[in-house]
């Protein structure tokens, strides 16, 4: 477990990765990220569902929640980053612990002998690996399309590259919604499916795991609205908008053969996204072969839909759904056509007026940075997790100092491996310091922990 | 609060019954009508306030538009934060050369079919700053006005009377170019 | 008085020291050179004094190296006359927008721009606003204006008193009784005459509406700002009944023009004295129940308590008048300090708070509107008969000892937004030079220094809580 | 043949939400005027305000991409679809089972996400603005969503809507504490999403304190239609939502007589306008909060959702 665990990239045995996989080239960090890493949890899944027999509900429990936690700081880290391979990278960690939450279901399932539960969710965490592998591979492809031709990794540094990469965006584009856990794409529906392996877990018998999964559930959403903060980040600040460097303006498409392979692996991305039944029957063999079950065979099904368990728990049908935003988009663009104004004009963006000219006249300097766009997140979610805070100071009227910004944070996992003493002492302090300015939020928090004390004790007493 | 909002539903509107316009009674205000062909505008316009050096007074007495006695949102009228959604540009003041570019970008920034009011008696004339050095005057010597509204500044009634005479001009435009 | 060079540093320094406030610096064009201004009053005392200092070669001492305070006036002035200020910390333009224009610096990693206005998306006067920011941290504001600017002492200058009058009520339009007030007394000063009696209980019953009604907007936009929209269409009721009562009593809803050199044009009749009076008591009850509202609604009160906290002790430096620096433990009101009529012979206590943030700004003017309805009551018990204005004395008809000799008068008048400060010089019913000052030149700098610690979302509400005149400052 | 009355009612039920959309939203203001003593716009300024929009010429800004131009329409498509896939009238519609509830949530993502997209593509710093701030909305909004759809579909036994509504209305679930809890969390989330007081202000003419305003800011003419009649459709889905799930009476079920169903469009309409009157009162009564409130704000209901989640974990009948 720790030596997989490690490989993969699991909270807090994932250090390394940030820094190695940006550090190769592009193709390289693309298959360490979406090669690598999977042949860890193949050997987890080897070890833990094969080899080593039955095994007990705990180890579920344990794997569960380092999949969740490492799912949303994985994501977090990723939103502090301005470095498009780290960035990259740390969300290859959030990944891995989505794919080992859906492990550690499996396991828990079939530690209570749930077999088809434990089916689904390990169809879920394979689904997911393979996805992953998906749209990884075109976004370290896309990474290194971007530094070869603007020779800068930093999201600062870029923008508008749409309008010179147009083809590689496209696949850049659907990979980025496809990771952001976005319908019809295929990182939804293997979301779907982990989400649908949660719902399932009331009737685990185990008080540790039900109280478990719920909080797990949550930090699974968690990190998926985050993905998608942090992809919208990634793609909107460094395809879109105006240029925020002279490499980023002059920036040449990448060459035939990447944008050809990153078509095709978003075009897998589609695929798998909008008939996700012939992948799941693809893993079927391989639950059966650790499980001895299967989930039902998902192709034969009408409209190409699927319901991994009943019909009437729940279904989804990625191609219907696709077809009817398309063709609601369609009508649309019909009927303004038909009624409305044909006439489109080219203006620059309002800027309230404002003429600006000379040597400030920088338009550039009024898009948003990547930190800036990031810094109500950093506010608001890693102040507490990373330590993130900002430092202003501004000089009194009539001086003419310039004023000035720093913003820091400190990662946990060094802290805690380094210095755990210190560290203790100074989250206990903080905290006892902070039970005074309690928000809505803390206090239901506390009344939350109270409960779940209450309802433990109340389990064991009976 | 309770007390507040129970009052205010059951205490009836303070809006008044809008001012009667008579026909043609600002025939001589609009100086340009139907600038297209679509008259579809009629009883739904966005306004975009543009201040283009005004002493204030004539915002004071727009803002007033809104208050629950003039109440201009009930005929179809509003004031909108983006030129881009706006259909009518409002301009106050004596047009100073400072503003005299921003004006410029802001009915650019405007798509057609739009119109523009010049509300005030130094938007419509330049006013008592006709000659200043730092202002260029009336607003029609920079930008074509389709109605002009007098005043110094024109009080609420005046201003919505202009409004709605001019979107019933929008929608029938014989009665207002009579 | 005219000075020196040295005496000049050192009266600068004084304002630096805090011994003495400043108020106003302006130029005065002479055929060799100019001639500079600089008026001050002792800390806590009304009383303004006058320096002046000749700058036979466009040139003078710098007043804002030694407080800042003056910078933005004296950034006005050089673009106007084309003077230079030696040793100025900002030689920027300011009115000038014909140069490319250099934003103060800002360091740090991450950092953008937001730029906002001239043209904003309400309905406000034009302004730029430049919040250098990392996502909401806003690390530097500054403000550019100029954009209203229209000459408007230029245009006064070398007209007949009578047209001036009506200009000096257009510098801004939500103060134009406050500025006819000013500007009235200054000339009335310089040209030696009073106005009736009758006429100063009047400019007192009309300051006192416009103070009411703008503080009614006022309240109800601060609250609009900071997402209490409901607030805001109650007291915009308020404000709309007193304008109609202006508009009953006076002919205006804004009392343009209703004061004049000499006295007031318009008298009220018994009829609508009784009026004032009931309206007032009417309106009186009404707004009791709305401040009970603004105390009770939580989710407002969390929004403008703490905001935008302005310290006093730059509220001090800056010489912040009005609401803004009561609201910072500045203990001034014009009224009170400078003692003119009808204020003199009134008890006029003056709220103060030390808070310094939105909702002691906010609070400041709940308390003035008590007020106002107190001074206009008394106003209209002791109102004296008799004549509305005094007849300015005709050029024609003058010695011919006086007719060359151009006389100087100065009046500090309490506006709704706080000290307004006049000078006039008269010749032959002429007017020589004149400065009108807003008390917004320092709610600027406040407003910069007070952004400190604030998000951008936060932004509007301070803003509107500090309410500074653009036309007011860009003259 | 069999097919084309279930078809009918489908389209019918695309139409409708499409319909009444606007109504809703002019409703509301309506509303909110009377309870701040005016007369308010006319309560069909909606659609004369779209029927504007759509004959004037579009502007997009210089320096944009094609995502800029696409983003209206996959955003109205999206937000329409998700709308319609809510039962309003009737359940077990014909696509009634193509998505759930967590895809009716996503398929909001996916629009959220083109919209974000769309604001940073103008690269100017209200775009910026405006997404920065939705991201942060959204990233606690959405796992709130997923909790509050966690707790019903527990009890319910599924995740979809018809299945749900049916069960709800079957009086099965009885009253339960994390029904409640549930309800109080999904109104803060709907609140959230639709751009509504305390969170957002959708009257608001100040640019630094929008959020959706400011990503559309720069659209015009018949982009503008599509944007403001999604957003519409937004309100629309989340009282239907909340209707659908905690008021369920009334609905025509499958293969329901057209009587039922007229009865059900009636109670459909009327909960909507129910609806209508508790937001218009709750958006009068209360501030705007400070922007690094709301997360508070959303976080309640991700606790909330959560605690009952967790309820039903420990006891099915809690």
């Amino acid at each position: 477990m720790l030596g997989a665990g490690s490989k993969a990239g699991l909270v807090p045995l994932h250090v390394w990765l940030p820094r190695a996989h940006p550090a190769a080239p592009s193709h390289v960090s693309a298959l360490m990220s979406g090669v690598m890493t999977k042949v860890a949890i193949y050997a987890f899944i080897r070890i833990v569902f094969a080899l080593v027999g039955p095994a007990a509900w705990w180890w579920g429990l344990v794997v569960l929640v380092l999949g969740g936690i490492t799912a949303v700081l994985g994501v977090l880290y990723a939103l502090m980053e301005d470095d498009i391979k780290t960035i990259l990278a740390y969300s290859t960690i959030e990944n891995i612990g989505l794919i080992f939450v859906g492990l550690g279901l499996a396991l828990a399932f079939k530690a209570d002998g749930m077999m088809l539960a434990a089916a689904l969710a390990l169809t879920a965490a394979l689904f997911h690996a393979f996805n992953h592998m998906l749209f990884k591979s075109t976004l370290f492809f896309g990474a290194g399309a971007i530094q070869h031709a603007t020779g800068t990794r930093d999201l600062a540094q870029l923008g508008g590259l749409i309008h010179r990469m147009k083809i590689s965006a496209v696949p850049m584009l659907i990979a980025a919604m496809a990771i952001a856990a976005l319908p019809p794409l295929n990182g939804f529906a293997s979301e779907w499916l982990l989400l649908q392996a949660i719902l399932l877990s009331p009737a685990l018998p185990q008080f540790g795991l039900k109280l478990a999964v719920p909080a797990i559930g949550a930090l699974v959403a968690l990190a998926a609205a985050f993905a998608a903060a942090c992809f919208v980040r990634l793609f909107g600040i460094a395809y879109l908008g105006k240029p925020r460097s002279q490499a980023a303006e002059a920036a040449p498409e990448t060459d035939a053969a990447s944008r050809s392979a990153m078509i095709g692996l978003a075009a897998l991305c589609v695929i798998a996204g909008l008939l996700p039944g012939l992948v799941i029957d693809l893993f079927a063999p391989v639950s059966d072969n650790l499980l001895g079950v299967r989930v039902p065979t998902q192709s034969g099904l009408p409209w190409l839909t699927i319901m991994p368990v009943t019909a009437s728990r729940s279904s989804y049908d990625p191609l219907l759904i696709a077809l009817f935003v398309t063709i609601s988009a369609c009508l649309a663009f019909l009927s303004l056509r038909r009624f409305g104004s044909r006439i489109i004009r080219s203006t620059p963006a309002w800027g309230c007026g404002y003429q600006e000219f000379g040597p400030q006249a920088q338009t550039r300097l009024s898009q948003y940075t990547p930190s800036g766009f990031a810094q109500p997140i950093r506010r608001v979610f890693a102040a507490s997790v990373f330590r993130a805070h900002d430092l202003v100071t501004i000089p009194p009227p009539g001086d003419a100092a310039p004023a000035r910004f720093t913003s820091s944070w400190t990662d946990p996992a060094w802290a805690t491996l380094y210095t755990p003493l210190i560290s203790a002492l100074d989250w206990t302090a903080d905290r006892m310091n902070r039970l005074q300015f309690l928000t809505i939020r803390r206090y239901l928090a506390f009344v939350f922990a109270a409960l779940v004390v209450l309802l433990v004790w109340v389990a064991l007493w009976r | 609060m309770r007390k507040t909002l129970i009052e205010n539903l059951f205490r009836g509107k303070l809006t008044e019954p809008p001012p009667p316009v008579a026909d043609g009674e600002i025939a001589d205000l609009v100086s340009t009508l139907a600038r297209t062909t679509q008259q579809r505008l009629g009883r739904s316009l966005a306004i975009r306030a543009l201040d283009a050096g005004s002493c204030n007074g004539c915002e004071l007495e727009m803002i007033a538009l809104g208050n629950a006695y003039y109440d201009l949102e009930r005929f179809g009228l509003k004031f909108v934060a983006s030129p881009r959604h706006a259909d009518v540009l409002m301009i106050t003041g004596p047009i100073t050369i400072a503003m005299r570019e921003a004006l410029r970008l802001t009915d650019e920034a405007m798509s057609a079919p739009k119109f523009v009011i010049a509300l005030g008696d130094c938007a419509c004339t330049g006013g008592l700053f006709a000659n200043s050095p730092a202002c260029i005057g009336a607003a029609a010597q920079v930008i074509k006005v389709d109605l002009h509204i007098p005043g110094c500044p024109p009080d609420p009634i005046t201003i919505l009377k202009a409004l709605i005479g001019f979107t019933d001009s929008l929608k029938h435009p014989a009665a207002g170019r009579a | 008085m005219m000075v020196n060079s040295r005496t000049w540093q050192a009266a600068a320094s004084d304002l630096a020291t805090g011994r003495s406030i400043f108020v106003a610096l302006w130029a005065e064009a002479q055929d060799d050179g100019c001639i500079i201004h600089l008026a001050g009053r002792p800390q806590g005392s009304g009383e303004v004094r006058l320096l002046s200092l000749a700058a036979p070669d466009r040139l003078f001492p710098s007043i804002a190296q030694h407080h800042p305070a003056a910078s933005l006036m004296e950034r006005a002035l050089c673009d106007v006359h084309g003077l230079t200020a030696e040793a100025s910390p900002d030689p920027r333009p300011w009115l000038d927008h014909s140069t490319p224009y250099l934003f103060k610096p800002v360091t740090g990693d991450g950092v953008h721009q937001i730029p906002v206005g001239p043209v904003h998306a309400g309905i406000i006067e034009p302004g730029h606003f430049r919040f250098s920011v990392n996502g909401e941290t806003i690390i530097r504001l500054e403000v550019r204006l100029g954009y209203t600017h229209k000459a408007t002492l230029g245009l006064m200058r070398g007209h007949m008193i009578d047209h001036a009058a009506q200009l000096a009520g257009r510098i801004s339009g939500d103060s134009t009784v406050a500025y006819a007030f000013a500007f009235a007394r200054a000339v009335e000063q310089a040209l030696g005459i009073k106005a009736p009696p009758r006429a100063t209980a009047l400019r007192g019953i009309m300051a006192e509406l416009e103070r009411l009604a703008n503080h009614f907007g006022d309240i109800g936009a601060i609250c609009n700002d900071g997402g209490f929209p409901l607030m805001n269409v109650l007291t915009a009721a308020l404000r709309e009944r007193v304008l109609r009562l202006a508009a009953t009593c006076f002919g205006h809803r804004l009392m343009m023009d209703r004061i004049i050199p000499g006295g007031v044009t318009t008298d009220l009749t018994a009829a609508h004295a009784k009026l004032v009076l009931t309206t007032l008591t009417d309106l009186r009850g009404q707004w009791a129940r709305l401040f009970e509202l603004y105390e009770k609604t939580a989710s407002l009160q969390d929004r403008v308590v703490t905001s935008g906290w302005l310290d006093p002790m730059i509220a001090q430096r800056l010489g912040c008048g009005g609401y803004v620096g009561r609201a910072s433990g500045q203990d001034f009101d014009a009224r009170r300090d400078a003692c003119y009529p009808p204020y003199d012979t009134l008890a006029i206590t003056v709220p103060h708070l030390t808070a310094g943030d939105v909702d002691a700004r906010l609070r400041i003017r709940m308390a003035e509107l008590e007020q106002s309805v107190t001074v206009i009551r008394t106003l209209l018990a002791t109102m004296p008969p008799g004549a509305l204005c005094t007849p300015l004395p005709d050029p024609a008809n003058l010695t011919t000892i006086e007719r060359n000799d151009a006389r100087v008068g100065h009046a500090l008048i309490e506006g709704f937004r706080g000290d307004i400060f006049a000078h006039v010089r008269v010749h032959r019913g002429r007017i020589e030079d004149v400065m009108l000052r807003d008390p917004s030149w320092f709610f600027w700098p406040a407003l910069e220094a007070a952004i400190e610690g604030n998000i951008v979302a936060d932004f509007p509400l301070c803003n509107k809580s500090f309410n500074p005149s653009y036309s007011g400052c860009d003259l | 043949m069999a097919l084309i009355t279930p078809l009918l009612l489908q389209l019918v039920q695309m139409a409708l939400v499409l319909a009444i959309a606007p109504l809703l939203a002019g409703l509301v203001r309506v509303l909110k005027a009377r309870l701040q003593r005016r007369a308010g716009p006319p309560l069909l300024q909606f659609y004369r305000d779209l029927a504007k929009l759509i004959i004037k010429d579009a502007i997009v800004a210089t320096g944009t991409s094609w995502i800029y131009r696409a983003a209206p329409y996959v955003i109205f498509a999206a937000s329409w679809v998700s709308a319609s896939l809510v039962p309003s009238f009737g359940t077990n519609l014909l696509f009634s089972w193509s998505g759930d509830l967590i895809v009716i949530v996503a398929l909001l993502g996916t629009a959220r996400f083109c919209q974000m997209l769309a604001a940073l593509d103008l690269g100017t710093a209200f775009g910026g603005l405006g997404a920065s701030r939705e991201a942060m909305f959204a990233s606690l909004a959405e796992p709130a969503m997923l909790m509050i759809v966690f707790t019903v579909a527990l009890i319910a036994g599924s995740s979809q809507l018809s299945v749900i509504a049916t069960f709800m209305h079957s009086g099965a679930a009885g009253l339960r504490l994390s029904l409640g809890l549930g309800l109080v969390a999904l109104v803060i989330v709907a609140l959230a999403e639709t751009g509504r007081f305390p969170v957002d202000n959708p009257a608001t003419h100040l640019e630094l304190t929008m959020v959706h305003e400011a990503m559309v800011l720069d659209y015009t003419g018949r982009h503008l239609a599509l944007l403001d009649l999604a957003h519409a459709l937004k309100l629309t889905l989340y009282m239907s939502l909340i209707a659908c799930i905690f008021v369920p009476f009334g609905m025509a079920g499958p293969g329901a007589a057209p009587a039922s169903l007229a009865l059900g469009l009636l109670a459909y309409l009327g909960k909507l306008v129910l609806g209508a009157v508790l937001l218009a009162i709750f958006e009068t009564a209360i501030a705007k909060m400070r922007v690094f409130r709301v997360p508070n704000f959303i976080g309640a209901a991700l606790m909330l959702g959560l605690l009952g989640t967790l309820l039903l974990f420990v006891s099915a009948t809690l």
